[in-house]
């Protein structure tokens, strides 16, 4: 059995290539071909390592390895106070910084029972919906890369240029933002925020009808995209699958809408869903994010107030009650959840991270069987992932 | 004089011949290759090399070719490694020999030059053939074994793969490149490359036979493996395709082999589809700066597709030849029949 | 179901040991014996129809033993259970939930690396995140963080008294 | 009829999707369309930046560099308790400060010795900044201090200190923003209408005597572990500091471990000798050694 097979021991080393063997008379038998994508493999972005078992082409079996950027997310929280672990928790997934700590915020928002300020609820809103727009506009790009058009990933870092600055501006970071603090924000935002914002946002939506023409218009982008990978709603559900891959099989699960945590229940926006559940729904749902996203940052330019963006009376030491809980929230690639049991102290007693890549990637295997091996690029680049977060 | 009676001593044009060819050979992929740099990266909002011999990077690929002298030149241990140092050359060479055949001007006539030609006459060529269109195609096919060598010998699974991928592009793509120009040549009504650009005197072939350029170009660009048929080289999934272990000066020789290839198969579409030397509207100008001028036109149309275009599938990449391509081609050849006979 | 309907319910059946709700979330307890039971409850009932997999992991409780932790959403009644059982610390050992959902596959490989708990069934305990050679079991709590071992502070120094 | 533009787009882009969904000219069409966008931004000029010609626009709020204003350290070691990389090392001293008026008791200060931050460690979250009571740790958007070796990655006090300079103002807080705290209490001495901009956080040391209170009113958050508080009273100025040659070597610490209960690690001098014959360099084989014995002491018991 090929799925059976251990990554650790490979058949075939280095040179053996194909082994044909001549069967019988005018008869001839191949062999299953072991192929090892990654761990340094440009379409991997990072370094996941997929074992494809091929037959010709096609693709026999899949087994991802990963742990290769493992660095003890859980381990090391638990030897750091909070606000340390809200600059841990930007680096696993580099994409959606904003997201990471948002939620490990929440979580100790909710065993402190702790009232955020409005202004900074709506300033974490605005941050997290630009975060998305950041993180997604970077898929955009690389799964038009991966399939071999180039010119949309650096249209893509044209506009991520442009995001990075203005957050850049309001939290001193272009990556990892570390902007939560537990109660509300670092610092208020500089003077001219909302205007560039809102200048940015109308940019941006202009220029996505770029990708719309290369990308989705483009008769061999659909070609290579259309019923590629298709992955029903049950069987992403069991994995555990969230965000755009899950939307895109049909199921409008998204707990902006579903469980609203800040104050998502008072702004507009769907929850574009796709029909089909293949690669170019997942990559259609991404697109339909961006633009949902970019009609809750213009809402909350209308509607944030003034205020304090930190509780005047906050304890000086973050110590949580004991108890446990788990918040989750609708980052970049689905769902984060930090699952945290206190004990009183000032470090976390355990930290549990639910990330989405982990599972966006653990269903792999289900969607590589049987598909050819440039079609794993189709599905390695739909399956949105950060090799960071699948490791943590 | 003794000038013009260098041109009676055959040694003499042969070697002046040889040497004009060599610096256009090493020159003109330079130049292809630069327009590339520059076209793609203006075309990405970005501005491309701007620092290699100061004005806008100009020495960028000079400055390449000097890395990969530099390099060492690595050979894999499992690798074949006579087949392996072998393969680049046997990928360059067809391309280099294409040039010789290819007209960049018309015949020198009432001139003492054109006097002491011999039977074939003599211009901008180096070698009028009569069988030229048959040389030429027969000719670019060869670097394909290269491939195959390159694939083979690196002893690594993602060359074997992408040079797989090259012969079968290869077989799907050879025949209606073919049946593409033997319209021409039946419109032409001669097999010489000269001859067929001296034919469109009056109208360039690209006006009746449009369908066989769109298939001449298609097929010529899945030849070179080009994007958007760039599935031998998919560099996001099999890292290189043949190229993967190549390093050094033979890695240079293959991208060099890249871009004499654009070079050489957008001038035998400008010789038989684009009027050659011919020139239109502006009178006065060479014949030689014309092909030239086409040359560089449909360069920089083949780095244009690269820039916009994803890669397709290696089998809707058959699909297309042996479902799209060559019924069309075969169609052609059937009209362009028809129409001799009738006109 | 709001967590406390579904406590009751669940209660009725008899698979739980005991729950609890803390900040609107539901936690419930099987025994060892009964897990696989009650998560089929919790994944097949009409009531409840746990079809989204969250994460299975679990806590170090020290003298306690282990609590491994598995949480489940319903998309369709879009509700939430912690699934919890208790462990002893000397034989950490579970059914495995891999039939029921897909998504319990690495996330049991991912605990039995961690922890060291065993999953019956499961048959492919193989080290998903750590590297093979590994040896212990980093999240148990008894596993020191050797980054803050080797290192001395350097918040520990005080200023010198002058002598 | 007059269109805004964006509908004028919203209309192309509704007869685009219709001619997109027929079969065969919608291909066409859409190969088209993407020649023509590549063609149109070839035209236009590019977005880059020429890097080490053109210096990047950095905003003031930039993480680049952290810079030390030492006149205003108080030694209280909350910067290196808090950094979640142990990256700042400080070494300090006592000294006893004539009394000021005769007769009166003679005080104690920190006097600074080393200040360091390894930026091969840091992380760039920025908290030492925020719980410095005192004002003394600013950030800088400056960039450019790349080595080719990782240890010259640690920057002394000197360099630390230099980098004051490229310290720009805080920006001017956006519309509906609250002033923070310290220009709070200070428009409240000086009797000021709330809403004055906010630049008095300027890093000056006469400035601080202002802030540094209000601040020191409701530090951060206390040192680990019954670590002792901050001094707040002796917030030195520069006239008076002594400069850091003079002071006297600071002597081998007997310090007294508070996090853990064990006596701070060795070195493993076998470990050691190995690891630096084998060409590691000194920091690595230190550090490996220090977990050789540990795992040896704790395999004794």
């Amino acid at each position: 059995m090929p799925s059976e097979r251990s990554a650790g021991v490979l058949p075939g080393g280095p040179g053996e290539g194909v082994q044909v063997v001549i069967a019988g008379e005018g008869e001839l038998a191949t062999q299953e071909m072991t192929l090892s994508i990654g761990p340094q493999h440009p379409s991997t972005h990072g370094v996941l390592r997929v074992v494809l078992g091929l037959d010709g082409e096609r693709i026999a079996s899949a087994i991802p390895v990963i742990g290769y950027m493992h660095r003890a997310f859980d381990k090391l929280a638990e030897a750091r106070d909070y606000r340390q672990i809200i600059a841990l928790s930007n680096r696993h997934d580099w994409l959606s910084a904003f997201g990471n700590e948002l939620g490990i915020t929440l979580a100790v928002e909710r065993l402190m029972e702790l009232e955020v300020p409005e202004r900074a609820q709506w300033i974490r809103m605005l941050v997290a919906e630009w975060n998305r727009v950041l993180n997604h506009l970077m898929f955009l790009g690389s799964f038009g890369l991966e399939l071999g058009a180039m010119t949309p990933m650096f249209y893509a870092f044209r506009e991520r240029e442009d995001i990075q600055h203005l957050l850049e501006a309001a939290t001193g970071g272009r990556m990892h933002f570390t902007y939560n603090r537990v109660g509300g924000l670092k610092e208020d935002l500089p003077r001219g925020f909302l205007k560039e914002s809102s200048d940015l946002v109308r940019k941006i939506r202009h220029r996505l009808l770029d990708y719309e023409g290369l990308l989705l218009g483009n008769e061999i982008f659909k070609k290579r995209t259309v019923s590629i990978g298709v992955l029903p709603g049950e069987i992403a559900k069991s994995y555990g699958v969230t965000g755009p891959i899950l939307q895109a099989s049909g199921v409008a699960e998204d707990s902006r809408k579903t469980e609203p945590y800040l104050h998502y229940d008072q702004v507009e926006f769907e929850v574009p869903t796709g029909a089909h559940g293949d690669s170019f729904d997942r990559f259609l749902v991404l697109y339909r994010r961006i633009e949902e996203s970019l009609k809750i940052i213009e809402q909350v330019h209308d509607k944030l107030p003034a205020g304090p963006i930190i509780p005047a009376k906050m304890p000086k030491n973050i110590k949580p009650p004991e108890g446990w809980t788990y918040v989750r929230t609708e980052n970049s690639l689905g769902e984060t959840g930090y699952y945290l049991v206190s004990r009183g102290g000032k470090e976390p007693w355990r930290l549990k991270m639910r990330t989405p890549s982990f599972h966006n990637v653990s269903m792999i295997p289900y969607l590589l069987e049987g598909v050819l091996l440039p079609d794993l690029i189709a599905v390695l680049g739909s399956v949105f992932f950060v090799v960071g977060d699948v490791d943590r | 004089m003794i000038f013009y009676e260098l041109f009676d001593n055959f040694w003499a044009v042969l070697g002046l011949k040889l040497g004009v060819l060599f610096i256009f050979f090493l020159t003109a992929p330079l130049l292809i290759g630069y327009t590339e740099h520059k076209v793609l990266a203006h075309m990405q909002a970005r501005l491309g090399p701007m620092e290699a011999g100061k004005f806008h990077g100009w020495a960028q690929l000079v400055a390449d070719g000097v890395k990969f002298i530099q390099k060492e030149d690595l050979i894999p241990r499992a690798a074949d490694k006579w087949v392996f140092s072998l393969a680049p050359a046997v990928v360059i060479v067809p391309v280099v020999v294409v040039f010789l055949v290819i007209p960049f001007g018309p015949a020198l006539v009432n001139s003492d030059v054109a006097a002491s030609c011999g039977a074939g006459g003599c211009g901008w060529w180096g070698e009028n053939l009569d069988v030229g269109i048959f040389f030429v195609l027969a000719v670019t096919s060869v670097s394909v074994i290269g491939m195959l060598m390159a694939g083979w010998a690196s002893a690594n699974k993602f060359s074997l793969i992408g040079a797989i991928r090259g012969a079968a592009q290869l077989i799907a793509y050879e025949l209606p490149l073919v049946l593409a120009a033997a319209a021409v040549a039946m419109q032409a009504g001669t097999l010489s490359l000269v001859g067929i650009a001296e034919g469109q005197q009056s109208m360039w072939y690209v006006v009746p036979q449009f369908a066989g350029f769109a298939i001449f170009i298609t097929a010529s660009l899945a030849e070179l493996s080009r994007p958007p048929f760039d599935m031998p080289i998919a560099d996001s999934e099999i890292i290189f395709g043949h190229m993967t272990e190549y390093s050094g000066i033979r890695f240079g020789l293959f991208l060099l082999s890249e871009y004499a290839g654009i070079v050489s198969l957008s001038a035998v579409a400008t010789v038989l589809y684009l009027g050659g030397w011919h020139g239109f509207i502006i009178p006065g100008i060479p014949g030689p700066l014309w092909t030239l001028a086409k040359i560089g036109a449909l360069g920089f149309f083949v780095i244009w597709l690269r820039a916009t275009y994803p890669r397709l599938r290696e089998d809707q990449l058959q699909k297309l030849s042996w479902k799209y391509l060559i019924p069309i081609a075969l169609l052609n050849i059937l009209l362009t029949g028809i129409f001799k006979v009738v006109f | 179901m709001t967590p406390e309907e579904l406590a009751k319910h669940l209660n009725e059946t008899g698979l739980f040991e005991r729950d609890e709700v803390a900040h609107g979330e539901l936690s419930m307890w099987a025994s060892r014996d009964g897990w696989v039971a009650g998560a089929e409850h919790l994944k097949e009932c009409g009531r409840c129809r746990f079809d989204f997999f969250t994460f299975i992991s679990a806590v170090d409780l020290e003298d306690e033993g282990f609590e491994v932790v598995c949480h489940l959403y319903s998309v369709r009644r879009q509700h939430h259970i912690n699934y919890k059982t208790l462990l002893p610390r000397t034989e950490p050992r579970l059914r495995t939930l891999k039939g029921l959902w897909l998504g319990a596959d690495w996330g049991e490989r991912e605990t039995h690396e961690l922890f060291g708990i065993d999953f019956d069934g499961h048959g492919d305990l193989r080290k998903l995140l750590l590297p093979d050679e590994f040896e212990g079991f980093p999240l148990r709590k008894d596993f020191l963080l050797m980054s803050r071992e080797i290192k001395e502070w350097p918040g520990l120094k005080e200023p010198e008294e002058v002598k | 009829m007059a269109m805004t533009k964006e509908e004028r787009q919203a209309k192309i882009r509704e007869v685009e999707h219709k001619i997109l969904a027929k079969k065969g000219i919608g291909a066409a069409y859409g190969l088209a369309k993407g020649l023509s966008i590549t063609l149109r931004t070839m035209l236009r000029p590019a977005v880059t930046q020429q890097y080490p010609h053109v210096k990047p626009d950095l905003p003031p709020r930039t993480r680049g560099i952290i810079a030390l204003q030492e006149e205003n350290c108080t030694v209280c070691m909350l910067c290196a308790r808090e950094c979640p990389d142990w990256c700042i090392y400080i070494d300090s001293h006592k000294d006893v400060m004539p009394p000021k008026t005769p007769g009166a008791r003679a005080r104690t200060r920190n006097v600074l010795d080393r200040f360091a931050i390894d930026y091969a460690l840091c992380m760039y979250c920025g908290i030492c900044v925020e719980v410095c009571p005192f004002d003394a740790l600013f950030w800088s958007p400056h960039f450019e201090y790349s080595t080719t070796d990782i240890d010259e990655l640690t920057h002394e006090m000197d360099t630390l200190g230099k980098w004051m300079d490229l310290v720009p103002l805080p920006p001017p807080l956006e519309e509906g923003a609250e002033d923070p705290k310290e220009i709070a209490a200070e428009d409240k001495a000086y009797d000021l209408p709330a809403a004055a901009p906010a630049a008095a956080a300027a890093p000056t040391p006469a400035d601080t005597a202002a802030p540094a209170p209000a601040a020191a009113a409701a530090p951060a958050e206390a040192p680990a572990q019954g670590a002792p508080a901050p001094v707040p009273a002796e917030a030195p100025t520069s006239a008076e500091a002594p400069p850091s040659a003079e002071a006297p070597p600071p002597a081998e610490a007997p310090a007294k471990p508070e996090r853990h209960e064990e006596e701070p690690p060795q070195i493993d001098q076998e470990t050691y000798d190995r690891h630096i014959a084998a060409g590691k360099s000194d920091r690595e084989a230190r550090a490996l050694a220090k977990k050789a014995w540990i795992l040896k002491r704790r395999q004794q018991g």
